[in-house]
């Protein structure tokens, strides 16, 4: 392939913003059929790259070279048109268009009266979404009543939909539980000599797309050659200029069969779960694998009383409650940390500091006054329990990564001395430093008696961080494992809906002898 | 402005509610009062009607861009005082007076539409700014009530067409028909994304500050257009215009189910909350409501309004829900 | 929740039917006399209304009109939509105070053709079918800035306090009180607001210009004279003004007491009474009822005129044998003497203008014939000419004009 | 959006340097600059006596604005301002009637009642998710409908001579209004950027989804909120009464659009969760400078509405500015990038 030239050549890339230098002297190119994975922990410059060649912002120094062109985009339009597109990790979806006219955005078709028939385009919309192997989503669908991963892979669909000839696929499975079907449509594109930088902080990606890895710390590219044989330590250290030694925590048996359930389902029925039933011990950590819109959202919001139960009810130490508001929740233990963190955690107007202290800020006031001296103590010793450090809390929380974000979202959520954590996709976004980080904050929360209901889209979190797990399918629970069967494979395929608790067994052996399903 | 964590109802249904309440109200005036009754009679409350209504749906175009635009009283005093200045000097003054109208209403849309987008100001704010400006601009231009505006706008656009339909009533179609065309043009898809989410809508390609720009400019016009009305109707010009009337047309524009916040909602309904509240001043007239009353039924109306529309997208949403689960 | 928005039309529609029901109880021949008042929250307006009230509950008139208030607020248009309202109810007169002196023409053409007695008080119409009645036309700019200036001996510095920008009777006055200012070089105009007859207004900004300019000698109002003057003797206590204005009781009782004399206040309170709403009301009556023709279109209404010397404290609650003050302790500062006028409506009390409710034992009196008002073009008539004295007192003599 | 942490770390959070203040500071000189150049066009302008005069007829707005600021920090809007003025105006008055002893009894019903009608408005917005824009307006129609009724419109009798005389008294040659306004700067500062609910209505106004999840009480301080802003407008309609000794019930009336641009000047974010009341007391203090100036160059009605629209839209400009060179020192400027935030400020790339 590298014998015909790259399609994409950039050259000492440099943008600062203020004193910072977010990328230095950053050169790479990207040859044709080729997958670039772009690994880096947070705020190593990933995204500034991205925004750069996607059009959003325009580099201070260095230029790049688009198909023997220079290639000077202004905006994201002038990329496209250029034949560069990106599907973001911030979705870039409009929530309340509908699926059609978001995939065909800026410009949908215009009939000769200039005008745009909804009939006709969502036509097309269907005809395209079956091309990209998307069945289960209707054209006039509502974007913002879809779950996330649906979302996604529209966004993923709408950067693929213009053929460009680069694609920048940023973190595009973060939300993603079913990785086959866009693996699938990654060897169809490369396939006719276009290229993708895919950006990611899944390594387990990258060895099973990219040839050719380029990775970015603080600003500047610190390798840029095939992974093939790295272990992933060495890729880590390289990310991380550090060498990342630890892994997912070893599983301890916390769990105190004795007491009554921390939290407990009956019989749950609300929108999009049906007769959802399962308990969590004090000490344990339960997982819930899914794919995405079987009403895990659902059901979290639903177990803090964020949707209405239609049926059945929840026990909090085996007493029934009813929980009518996130607050009641609360004050019955339970903490939701939510699934899109800069919408439905953060408070962006906020320093990082009062994000963290907010549930608990009355502990710090007399007569409602702050004590700033006793809500430092607090935050830092919430900050101390996901070790935040202590630089970042004066600064607006939007100003820092997604992963000291998440850090904070969990030392809030500790701080109120919660009983059981209700974890949604918490390592969504983040580099793997952080993730680690939360997996023991986890671990260690279940060590001290706590108890967790744990979502994750990553199934490897699921089986090595869980100590049981239940696996939701069209809002109902289709099978329960324990530690000793869970199983990557077996995992996902029954929560695709290939398998039922019936043959539960037969898969266990089958997946403890390795054979892949 | 701050929206319930899954408040995403469509707006037609509220807007639907506000049709259904404003078709009750006209029932009870008209058999009330029978001799309000007459072709002379309906025109007579379109009339009234349809300034207001001018005025809500550019001031909608705004809102759905979730934007705010404090300006149209403002634009309808200067157009005011311009007709009655210039459209009985002018050859065919009419038509002319038109033009140099929208011609203002466009420049002061313009204005608005530049700070907001391109200066990135408060609309909120630079718009009160405008406002005040337009209102004194009105003022050196007529120091007092006077002037006189050309017969034929005083005469034609208050009349009936054919003597079988109000021209009210043509002028408010229009209105309608233009905009379920406009709304289906690229622009108009546009305004409902930026509106929406204008970091989504950026990322996806639309251009923010373009958008906006035609947003303010076409509201602009249609002030002006409300101020070419308001002049036919009072064959005069005043450059005061009270500021009840801009609180009545954000009334009518969230009565019509548009979500103040933006991105939801549409001009029919802003047309039909309009309608709503011209008549329910007539209604409350007809019932003899004692005179400082009045105040309090105004009130309470449009609480009840709104809180209807609330209810039914409520429910839409809700249905939707249900649809999306299965 | 389907049901429930059915619920609640119906629900509407119900609660209407049934108020036109109740309301349908009493339709006997009584004329049907509608008064349109402008803003309600404002004390002159408030003031006017309430004695045309009175005299509506006043008999024979109770037993002779069913009687009924409308408030247009400052929206012209709610206007001619309200008196397209009134006609469409079938009233039979209507008093109004109109918003603009030429938006309402139409309308009021559309009501004299179904017969429709229209009459205005205070502010005026160009439309030649309505009466109007007020004393616009009485030179007030002219006379009381004139006094001011014979006062002040022809030189000092005054504030000018503007009424509400934009309004035909501020134009008005503002013209001839200009002009006479003008004619003498001595007197300096240091500071001009747009009071918007409100007192608080007027206050603050009076207080504002004392501050840059201390040794002002007068301050010339039309309304909002009260306030002006409160900043003057809370800032300056020790010096007062000459000021001319309304006829606040508060302010005519400042007029006339000897200490605020003593430290040179000279006042004249002269402002368009209330009472014009009366007046009008009883002049409409007497032509409804075919007691009065009148031969002109316009009908002035005597300019009050008090000065300290003409202060009289009353003892009852009435103005009789020429008293025309109340004692601090009966009304507000803020009333307005003016409301009530023992000449043409000897049947109002203090009550009924603060209520509106009639007098007691009143009857209505016959008024004597009215002295015709001269045209202004734009303002009462649309191409007329004004007289050649507009601009010229007519009720002081002006001092020379030293060179 | 990812950034070197160590970057960011440098940027004022809630901290002394928050760009609010920056704004506020802005305002107030821009206030200083206006009055300089008046100076200069006119010397007897800008006296000590002046500055006091200012001040202490800038005292309505300073207090009537602070609820708005708190309503608006909520991303909502108060439009009963005026009304709520004009009505305990003319309660004070009425209820006191010219005596001392009544103040006693008088002041809080005045107050309870004002507070009641915020406390209305707010239900509506939290509980009943009426747009505030709607839900205050008809507050305000209605409520003006009642005092007209008990009123009949009449003007009140004479406010309470101690209150009369507590707005001209002078402490130590200084007069109290001015005085009053410190302490209530003070006051509501802290109340509002010191105490938790002040804490958690930012929260609210940041992002109500997320308030939601972390259980704060978000319908008790947005009632809450609007409650405040009534009783805010309560003392304002207090202090205009004993300032002009007398009450009508139109004397609210031009104070409402004022609070709002006071506030938006002030660097307040009409979506919410941005804002301090410093801000807005500068801005409410700039807006009485510059409608003293206009007063001052006697102009004809028309252009000193055009200047005074003028002069807010440049300040506004300014302070846009303002914003774009502070994000710049901050090295936020990604952050601040309408295509990240929504936010209008420094969209210019």
């Amino acid at each position: 392939m590298s014998s015909s030239g790259p399609i994409l050549q950039a050259s000492n890339l440099i943008k600062r913003y203020g004193a910072t230098v977010a990328l230095d002297e950053v050169s790479f190119s990207l040859y044709p059929g080729e997958v670039c994975g772009l690994l880096g922990e947070n705020g190593a410059g990933k995204s500034t790259l991205v925004k750069i060649l996607s059009g959003i912002v325009v580099s201070d120094a260095g230029e790049m070279i688009l198909n023997r062109s220079l290639y000077q985009p202004r905006t994201i339009v002038d990329a496209k048109a250029l034949g560069l597109s990106t599907a973001f990790q911030e979705l870039s979806l409009v929530p309340t268009l509908s699926v059609a006219v978001n995939l065909f955005l800026p410009k949908p078709k215009v009939n000769a009266l200039h005008l745009v028939s909804m009939r006709s385009i969502e036509e097309e919309a269907a005809a395209v979404l079956n091309e990209y192997g998307i069945f289960d989503v209707s054209p006039s669908a509502i974007v913002a009543d879809l779950p996330l991963g649906m979302r996604q892979r529209i966004e993923i669909v709408r950067a693929m939909l213009v053929k460009p000839r680069v694609l920048l696929l940023d973190e595009a499975t973060a939300a993603l539980s079913d990785r086959e079907w866009l693996f699938g449509l990654i060897a169809k594109f490369i396939a006719k000599s276009a290229s993708i930088l895919y950006v990611t902080h899944r390594l387990d990606e990258v060895r099973r797309l990219c040839e050719r890895c380029i990775i970015l710390r603080n600003g500047k590219k610190v390798f840029d050659a095939s992974t093939t044989g790295m272990t992933e330590d060495e890729v880590f250290s390289q990310m991380a200029g550090r060498s990342v030694v630890e892994n997912y925590p070893a599983r301890e048996s916390t769990i105190d069969e004795s007491a009554p359930p921390a939290l407990a389902a009956c019989d749950l029925s609300s929108t999009q779960i049906t007769g959802v039933t399962f308990a969590i011990r004090r000490g344990e950590i339960l997982g819930v694998a899914a794919l995405e819109g079987q009403g895990q959202s659902n059901l979290f919001k639903t177990l803090v009383g964020l949707a209405p139960v239609k049926r059945g009810h929840i026990e909090v130490d085996g007493k029934k409650v009813a929980l009518k508001s996130p607050r009641a929740a609360r004050s019955a233990g339970m903490v939701l940390v939510p699934e899109e963190r800069k919408s439905e955690g953060l408070f962006k107007d906020l320093s990082t500091s009062a994000n963290v202290s907010i549930p608990v800020i009355s502990r710090a006031t007399t007569f409602d006054f702050i004590r700033k001296g006793r809500e430092q103590k607090l935050v830092e010793q919430g900050a101390g329990l996901v070790d935040l450090h202590r630089r970042f809390l004066r600064p607006n929380i939007d100003a820092l990564s997604g992963g000291n974000q998440q850090k904070a979202i969990l030392a809030r959520s500790l701080l109120s001395g919660p009983k059981c954590l209700l974890l949604f996709d918490p390592t969504r976004g983040v580099d793997v430093g952080t993730k680690h980080n939360i997996y023991r904050v986890i671990r260690g929360f279940a060590r001290e008696g706590g108890s967790a209901l744990f979502y994750s889209t990553e199934l490897d979190e699921l089986v090595h961080l869980c100590d049981r797990c239940i696996v939701l399918y069209r809002g109902a629970i289709v099978a329960e494992l324990r530690a000793e069967e869970l199983a990557p494979e077996l995992l996902l395929s029954i929560a695709a809906g290939h398998r039922s608790q019936a043959d539960r067994a037969w898969l266990a052996d089958n997946s403890a002898n390795g054979v892949s399903v | 402005m701050s929206q319930p964590i899954r408040d995403r109802g469509r707006p037609l249904p509220s807007s639907a509610f506000a049709g259904l309440l404003c078709l009750a109200m006209y029932a009870v005036y008209f058999f009330k009062t029978p001799s309000a009754f007459s072709l002379t009679g309906v025109t007579d409350l379109l009339n009234n009607t349809v300034v207001l209504a001018l005025a809500a749906s550019g001031l909608t175009l705004v809102i759905l861009a979730a934007e705010l635009d404090l300006s149209s009283v403002g634009v309808i005093a200067v157009t005011n005082v311009v007709v009655a200045t210039i459209s009985t000097k002018l050859p065919a003054g009419a038509f002319l007076s038109l033009l140099a109208v929208c011609l203002l209403g466009c420049l002061a849309g313009l204005l608005n539409g530049w700070l907001v987008a391109f200066l990135g100001l408060q609309s909120l704010a630079c718009t009160l700014g405008t406002m005040i400006v337009c209102e004194g601009m009105a003022l050196l231009i007529l120091d007092a009530p006077g002037g006189e505006v050309d017969a034929f706008i005083m005469n034609r656009l208050t009349d009936t067409f054919f003597a079988v339909i109000p021209v009210a009533l043509l002028i408010m179609g229009l209105v309608v028909v233009l905009w379920l065309l406009f709304r289906q043009t690229r622009i108009g898809i546009a305004i409902y994304a930026i509106g929406a989410d204008p970091v989504a809508s950026r990322l996806s390609g639309l251009d923010v500050r373009w958008t906006k720009l035609i947003v303010f400019t076409l509201a602009g016009i249609a002030y002006a257009l409300a101020g070419y009305m308001l002049s036919a109707q009072t064959g005069t010009g005043d450059p005061r215009v009270s500021n009840s009337f801009l609180l009545y047309a954000f009334a009518a524009v969230a009565i019509g189910g548009t979500a103040l916040g933006g991105g939801r909602g549409g001009v029919v309904g802003s047309v039909i909350g309009a309608a709503l509240l011209t008549v329910m001043q007539k209604l409350l007239f007809a019932l003899g409501v004692a005179e400082f009353y009045t105040n309090i039924f105004n009130g309470v109306v449009m609480v009840a309004a709104i809180l209807f529309g609330n209810l039914s997208a409520f429910v839409a949403l809700h249905q939707r829900v249900r649809m999306a689960a299965r | 929740m389907r049901r429930l928005q059915w619920a609640g039309i119906l629900g509407v529609v119900f609660t209407c039917v049934w108020s036109v029901n109740c309301l349908y109880g009493q339709s006997d021949q009584k004329y049907k006399v509608f008064l349109d008042m402008s803003y309600s929250g404002n004390t002159w307006q408030a003031a006017a209304a309430n004695g045309i009230k009175a005299l509506a509950g006043t008999p024979p008139y109770d037993k002779l009109i069913e009687f009924k208030t409308i408030i247009s607020g400052t929206d012209v248009q709610k206007q001619i939509s309200d008196i397209q309202s009134m006609v469409a109810a079938g009233a039979k007169a209507i008093i109004l105070y109109p918003l603009s002196p030429t938006a309402l023409n139409r309308a009021i053409q559309q009501a004299s053709k179904k017969g429709v007695l229209v009459f205005t008080y205070d502010s005026t119409v160009t439309e030649p079918l309505a009466y109007n009645v007020s004393n616009i036309t009485a030179h007030y700019g002219a006379n009381t800035a004139q006094w001011m200036v014979n006062k002040l001996g022809g030189k000092g510095e005054i504030i000018f306090n503007h009424g509400v920008a934009g309004t035909a009777v501020t134009k008005t006055y503002d013209e001839q009180a200009y002009a006479i200012f003008k004619k003498y070089p001595g007197i300096k105009i240091v500071g001009d607001f747009y009071g918007n007859w409100n007192d608080a207004i007027s206050q603050e900004e009076v207080s504002k210009i004392l501050a840059a300019h201390p040794n002002v000698d007068g301050i010339w109002t039309v309304d909002g004279t009260y306030g002006s003057l409160e900043a003057v003797v809370k800032n300056r206590p020790d010096r007062l003004v000459v000021i001319a204005g309304q006829s606040n009781n508060g302010y005519r009782l400042m007029m006339a007491d000897p200490a605020l004399q003593a430290k040179g206040l000279q006042g004249v309170s002269s402002s368009a009474g209330p009472a014009v709403g009366g007046y009008s009301f009883k002049l409409m009556m007497e032509v409804l009822l075919g007691k009065k023709k009148l031969t002109s279109h316009n009908v002035e209404y005597p300019l009050p005129w008090v000065e300290a010397k003409d202060v009289k404290v009353c003892s009852g609650d009435r103005f009789e044998d020429g008293c025309n003050v109340f004692p601090e302790s009966k009304v507000p500062p803020l009333f307005l003497d003016t409301a009530l006028d023992p000449k043409f409506l000897p049947e109002l009390s203090l009550d009924a203008v603060q209520s509106g409710t009639p007098t007691a034992g009143a009857a209505i009196q016959p008024l004597p014939d009215p002295k015709y008002a001269d045209g202004l073009p734009g303002i009462n008539c649309q191409d007329c000419k004004a007289p050649a004295d507009a601009l010229e007192p007519n009720l002081v003599t002006p001092m020379p004009v030293q060179k | 959006m990812e950034m070197n942490d160590e970057a960011r770390s440098t940027s004022g959070g809630m901290t002394a340097l928050k760009p609010e203040t920056v704004t506020a500071v802005l305002v107030l000189l821009s206030a200083v600059v206006m009055m300089l150049a008046m100076k200069l066009v006119n010397p007897t302008f800008g006296s000590v006596e002046q500055l006091a005069a200012i001040l202490t007829t800038s005292i309505f707005l300073v207090v009537a604005s602070y609820g708005q600021g708190l309503v608006i920090l909520l991303g909502g809007i108060d439009l009963s301002i005026g009304v709520v003025m004009s009505i305990s105006g003319m309660m004070i008055a009425g209820l006191t009637n010219g005596s001392n002893e009544a103040l006693f009894w008088a002041l809080p019903i005045t107050l309870v009642t004002c507070l009641a009608v915020g406390l209305i408005s707010g239900l509506g917005v939290a509980l009943l998710k009426i747009p505030p824009f709607i839900m205050t307006l008809a507050m305000g129609t209605t409520f003006f409908g009642v005092a007209l009724g008990v009123t009949a419109g009449s003007s009140q009798r004479t406010v309470a001579p101690m209150l009369q005389s507590l707005m001209s008294a002078r402490l130590a040659g200084i007069p109290f209004p001015i005085l009053f306004i410190l302490c209530f700067l003070i006051a509501g500062s802290l109340l509002q950027s010191r105490t938790a609910a002040g804490r958690k209505l930012y929260a609210i106004g940041s992002s109500m989804v997320a308030a939601r999840i972390v259980g704060l009480p978000v319908a008790t301080i947005t009632v809450a909120a609007y409650a405040v802003s009534g009783l805010g407008a309560g003392l304002a309609g207090i202090l205009l009464a004993g300032y002009s000794s007398s009450a009508t019930l139109d004397m609210g009336d031009p104070f409402l659009m004022p609070t709002i641009a006071a506030v938006v000047i002030g660097g307040a974010c009409v979506t919410g969760g941005r804002g301090i009341y410093f801000g807005t007391f500068a801005g409410a203090i700039f807006l009485s400078v510059l409608s003293t100036i206009i007063t001052m160059l006697s102009l004809s009605q028309g252009w000193r509405n055009i200047i005074q629209g003028g002069i807010i839209v440049i300040a506004l400009i300014l302070q846009t500015k303002q914003w774009y060179l502070f994000s710049m020192v901050n090295r936020q400027l990604t952050r601040k990038r309408p295509i990240y935030t929504g936010q209008p400020q420094n969209s210019e790339t």
